[in-house]
């Protein structure tokens, strides 16, 4: 279609279906983000936005297509013109170049901020101890809750959670990051502590996809911006086109939708 | 036999429920009784050790079929039926023995007083059809209504329920009565003669002859040496004792 | 960064061509080896079970035999009848016991607290044991002219439902008070407003909803009773293992009296089970969340 | 009508001159006739069943002389290790079992329902009988070389460990699971987007979260199995009611021992309940509702 | 202090106290409720509204002074000038002269609509079966709820449970409606159809004492407003003297507080 570009895509999603039972959740997606980009995906509820965000990181299983993070093919081996399931631990270990930062926020309750942060790097990677505490505290820093280590998740605020939710994930050091809906369990008044984590994310560098309604932020920070409906990429492009001069009748009426 | 020499001791089953054969010293908790210290002697005779094995009475003649033990020296009564799945080298007399209480020796001076009465027995032994048998011929033969026979979980439950009057008599081997009685003073009496004698062994597999041979050799000895008497003595039982050895002498 | 726009569905962006197109090749199907593994063990482990069972030393022509032999089903009925009787005065006791519970009275609450403490705190088939023998304590049961002998009036049956109402009472007073405790306080007070007394708002109002929450515990402990009842073998109920061990002394077919006793139980509690769904629906009425 | 205006707390309108002044009336303080029946029918039920024991047939002296003999101080160590054992044994099998209901593979799943099934349909005493009896069965276990008489294997000791943890298993695994029901999906994903494996999410994330759920009811059956070992006295495992039992086989002091192994058993479940308590604090940790 | 009327009222209260625990819930209360007359109670939360109205039907007992319904001291018996409490069953009978309305209705959720209304006519006052149904029909024709004698409280909306609940409490054929706050546990578009409901009683000529924060109601229906703070009855008149001139400068602030 158009000429290579200097550097691969870090993700290469292609041609990618769902099912969920009798229920078609993915209709053939395709999909690349290059190495730095942010791209926010927004859509109408049940489009397929969360699915498509689980299947990047193997939460779900594909069906047919096929997704590649950082050059590896996810999910399988190829041998002999066939596709092999890979195993669990193999699996795992794909799982590491993504971090991923949920709706619901799913902090592990019985730990404090540090030890959920440290829980990866230290049982899953088996960093020393000393290290990930080190890191975790810096990560923490910058998040902007540094004198909240020692709290467990049910004494800090929502805003608090999602953004220590955040530390977790970047502690693993992933190339990519998943954000579903980051802000939409949040009391209006702490969506803006959130986002303001992941725009200084997003300038220091990090590869982001971002699922979210906030299109305030969609259109201040994303290189490119995704519109979805019903298991299908309806329309993508520049925050600017997509949010100001969709072209497609369906992205206008959800846009207007959205704003009203 | 070779199983024995190179374990260096004999297995025995027992049950302490049954004294003076067979308890457990409610001082100290050591096994005690005239059956443990005849096999202590058995053994020592045989050169070898006694080791002994606490079980259920249900689950004794099922432990030598199995080879769970190599004997069986509990106050085990030689019977005809059990002879099929065991053999036994007699040595003791039993009697199965009416009893009541001391209070009402008077009302029941002979056990054909008992007709129409409840006499409680274990329900784990052979005891039960004693009962039915001397009923039969005792009682309703004569036109005497039947003996109740009301079952219990084991001798010394037997006396518990007749301590409380719950039954009005109760039956167990002769040969203990004279310790119990000595235990419990004034509390029994026993009524009559034992309507019937039987044999009481060391049970040993079916084929196990030269186990069989090696037990009685060593019993005619305890005997010839005098230890036998002298344990009877120990534990009241000189009346129950037997003068020679026999092997499936019960019937 | 080259932003594309595309029919929805194409590929998207650039490089990819970079990567190898798998879109030719099929999935082969996952095999769970770890999993399957585990099955195979387990299903050697079962036909190996099975097959002992069979070739063992087990007659099961005399588990046949004995499966409906006139003392196995007689223990049958005396196991109901003694597990319904049990259960009922457990919860005749629980009631009280609750009751007694959630009163202002301080002496009151302290004999159903030191109820549930001493029956909960031993073992059944020791209290068994102490009901059956109580003759050694208290020679005879009444006061003056009404008095019986005590062995006359705790037969094995007697001491077998006391021992097991009674102690089946302070696991339901305990059933019983969650109960009454899960209506709400403004259903008391509509009952007084209407002009109820308080035995009354008890009985019309508070019972009925606690109901729901009752059913199910006590649908499981109806089930554990019937597996209580086989205790009373002990103190020569003639309950169904006792049936069981009666023969089994005779004959010397342990095994295959007890696998008896083993089926009747399974039988039993496998068809209560639907029955108590079948209650636990009933008690529903009318619920859906309001108040 | 006449809507009067007056100061606060004074009357406030017409008419109630016609009613007598109660004001200077003191109140008879409310005696609770029933209530006292009540009390005093307890207290006297009381006061003579403490009389009955006192003076009763039982010789307390014996209670007090058997309450630390060596037998009976060895059984109380056999039921305590005998309880440790069969309800780590039972918890093994309850978690392996858990996780096989939660499996997606149906045989699996299979396997841990007969398990539950069976188990909890047949009473304990059972149970025991069958283990201990097993030789009757099986003559010897193992294969070939490796092969025991199963009666050297099968001692009182192991199959009261066998047949009380097998059947506490079955009974745990509805712990178990429902544990591990009670956490929330979210905390599964979490696990595996940190690049967790199922086994490793189940023993950090899931197990630590569930026992806040586990540690009530595994609290109950521990207390329950101290009780539970009470039944391994009918095959001769010899643990305090077995003592007790031999004792007063030997002295006939039935009541006596029954309630020295009474009293024993109080002590115990007594001291349990508050470390009970304790444990489920500790185990309630950064719990608040977050999530 | 002004001349005896014509007709002896219906409740009387006469310096009653109340303590719960430590705490002064009512500083002694006297108040005339005259046959016929609608008196609404208002008040900020916890100045003891609510339980004023408890202690006149004897949900709670009082500690001091006395409270006359339909001619009966309440709760005790007079004798050689001491009072002694009544037994249990005779408070029970007194109570039938009140019926009660609840904040949050209270209705039996085993029972249906009808069987709610029928339930202390049959099992209380042991009248005929057959006639508490017809009556209870009729009730609920009054309150508007003929098509729902068959349905359960749960399938139900909120006010149709609370006109339910009059029924109920109609049933008995009180003298005196006591209402506690009847429509504030509604949703706003709920609360018009049961204030109808009571309009209509008071119609009717039912005596009744009204807790509300319904200013609209009082001011249509009362005949007198009693407004309460700290357990004692500040001011009381007619509802435009005391909703639109109030003398006192605690009732001025809570009124203006109320309405906006
Ligand atoms: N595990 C599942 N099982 C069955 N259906 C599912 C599952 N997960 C998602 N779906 C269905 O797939 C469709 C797409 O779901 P998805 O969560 O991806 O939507 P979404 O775009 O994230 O919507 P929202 O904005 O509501 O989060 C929905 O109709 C949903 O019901
Ligand atoms: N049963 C009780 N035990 C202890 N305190 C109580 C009890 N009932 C009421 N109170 C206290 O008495 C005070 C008056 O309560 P009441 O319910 O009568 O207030 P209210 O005027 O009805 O307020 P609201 O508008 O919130 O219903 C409150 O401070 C309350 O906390
Ligand atoms: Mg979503
Ligand atoms: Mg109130």
């Amino acid at each position: 279609m158009s000429a290579p570009p200097a550097s691969p895509p870090l993700v290469s999603i292609v041609d990618v279906h769902k099912h969920f039972g009798g229920f078609h959740a993915l209709k053939g997606v395709s999909l690349d983000v290059m190495p730095g980009e942010v791209m926010c995906i927004i859509g109408a509820s049940g489009s397929g936005k969360t699915t498509l965000l689980r299947c990047i990181n193997q939460l779900v299983e594909i069906d047919r297509g096929a997704i590649w993070v950082d050059g590896e093919l996810t999910g399988f081996r190829v041998d002999g013109g066939r596709l092999h399931h890979l195993a669990e631990a193999e699996i795992a270990r794909q799982r590491l170049a993504t971090g991923m930062v949920f709706q619901r926020f799913n902090l592990f309750p019985h730990m404090t901020a540090l030890e959920n942060i440290i829980e990866g790097p230290v049982q899953v990677q088996r960093r020393r101890r000393a290290e990930a505490v080190e890191e975790a505290r810096a990560l923490l820093a910058r998040v902007g809750l540094a004198d909240k280590e020692a709290s467990y998740p049910a004494n800090l605020s929502g805003g608090q959670q999602q953004r220590v939710a955040i530390a977790r994930a970047l502690a693993m050091k992933p190339k990519l990051m998943l954000f579903d809906e980051p802000t939409s369990a949040l009391d209006p008044e702490l969506v803006g502590e959130v986002l303001a984590a992941m725009k200084e994310l997003a300038a220091s560098g990090m590869t982001m996809i971002v699922v979210t309604h906030e299109l305030g932020f969609a259109r201040e920070v994303a290189d490119r911006v995704v519109y979805m409906d019903g298991g299908l990429i309806v329309e993508a492009g520049t925050a600017a086109d997509v949010l100001n001069s969709p072209r497609e009748a369906r992205t206008r009426a959800f846009l207007s939708a959205v704003l009203s | 036999p070779s199983r024995i020499a190179s374990r260096g001791a004999i297995i025995a089953a027992i049950v302490p429920n049954y004294p003076p054969l067979d308890l457990r010293d409610p001082a100290t908790g050591k096994l005690t009784g005239f059956d443990v210290e005849l096999g202590e002697a058995l053994a020592a005779k045989l050169g070898t050790k006694m080791q002994w094995q606490e079980t259920s009475f249900d689950q004794m003649v099922a432990s030598v079929r199995t080879g769970r033990v190599d004997i069986i020296l509990s106050g085990m009564s030689d019977l005809k039926s059990r002879q099929d799945t065991a053999t036994f080298i007699d040595y003791l007399r039993s009697g199965s023995q009416f009893f009541t209480q001391a209070s009402r020796s008077a009302e029941f001076t002979t056990p054909q007083a008992l007709c129409g009465k409840r006499v409680g027995a274990s329900r784990r032994t052979a005891l039960p059809n004693d009962i039915k048998a001397f009923s039969d011929a005792e009682c309703v033969a004569k036109g005497k209504p039947a003996v109740e026979y009301v079952p219990t979980e084991g001798s010394a439950d037997a006396r518990t329920q007749l301590r409380q009057g719950r039954i009005d008599a109760a039956m167990q081997g002769g040969e203990t009565l004279p310790y119990i009685m000595g235990l419990e003073p004034n509390t029994y009496a026993p009524v009559g003669e034992p309507v019937r004698y039987t044999l009481m062994g060391i049970a040993t597999g079916k084929d196990e002859t030269q186990l069989q041979q090696a037990l009685a050799e060593g019993l005619r000895g305890l005997m010839a040496d005098g230890t036998y008497a002298k344990l009877a003595e120990k534990w009241q039982l000189t009346p129950s004792t037997l003068t020679e050895v026999q092997i499936n002498g019960g019937e | 960064m080259t932003p594309a726009s595309a029919p929805m569905g194409a590929r998207m962006a650039t490089g990819s061509a970079a990567l190898p197109d798998v879109s030719g090749y099929s999935i082969v199907p996952q095999r769970h080896w770890g999993r399957w593994l585990a099955v195979a063990a387990i299903a050697l482990l079962l036909a190996g079970l099975v097959r002992a069972f069979a070739v063992g030393q087990i007659e099961w022509d005399y588990v046949a035999r004995f499966f409906t032999a006139p003392t196995i089903l007689s223990g049958l009925f005396n196991t109901v009848v003694m597990s319904v009787g049990a259960m009922a005065l457990g919860i005749a006791l629980g009631i009280a016991a609750a009751v007694m519970r959630m009163s202002h009275n301080p002496v009151l609450r302290g004999v159903a607290i030191g109820y549930a403490w001493l029956f909960r705190g031993t073992p059944v088939i020791l209290q068994l044991l102490l009901w059956f023998n109580l003759a050694l304590i208290f020679p005879t049961i009444g006061f003056g002219e009404w008095s019986w002998r005590t062995v006359d009036v705790m037969t094995p049956a007697v001491a077998a439902l006391l021992g097991l109402g009674i102690n089946q009472g302070a696991y339901t007073s305990e059933v019983m008070r969650a109960g009454m405790l899960s209506v709400d306080q403004g259903q008391y007070e509509a009952a007084k407003a209407i002009g109820m007394t308080r035995m009354r708002s008890l009985r019309r109002i508070v019972f009925p909803q606690a109901m729901r929450v009752i059913i199910p515990p006590l649908g499981n402990e109806f089930i554990g009773m019937i597996k209580l009842t086989s205790l009373a073998s002990v103190i020569q109920f003639a309950e169904i293992l006792h049936s069981a061990q009666n023969i089994y002394y005779a004959n010397s077919r342990v095994i295959e009296l007890l696998i008896v006793a083993a089926i009747w139980y399974l039988i039993i509690v496998t068809i209560l089970t639907p029955g108590q769904m079948l209650l636990e629906r009933r008690f529903a009425r009318g619920a859906g969340g309001s108040r």
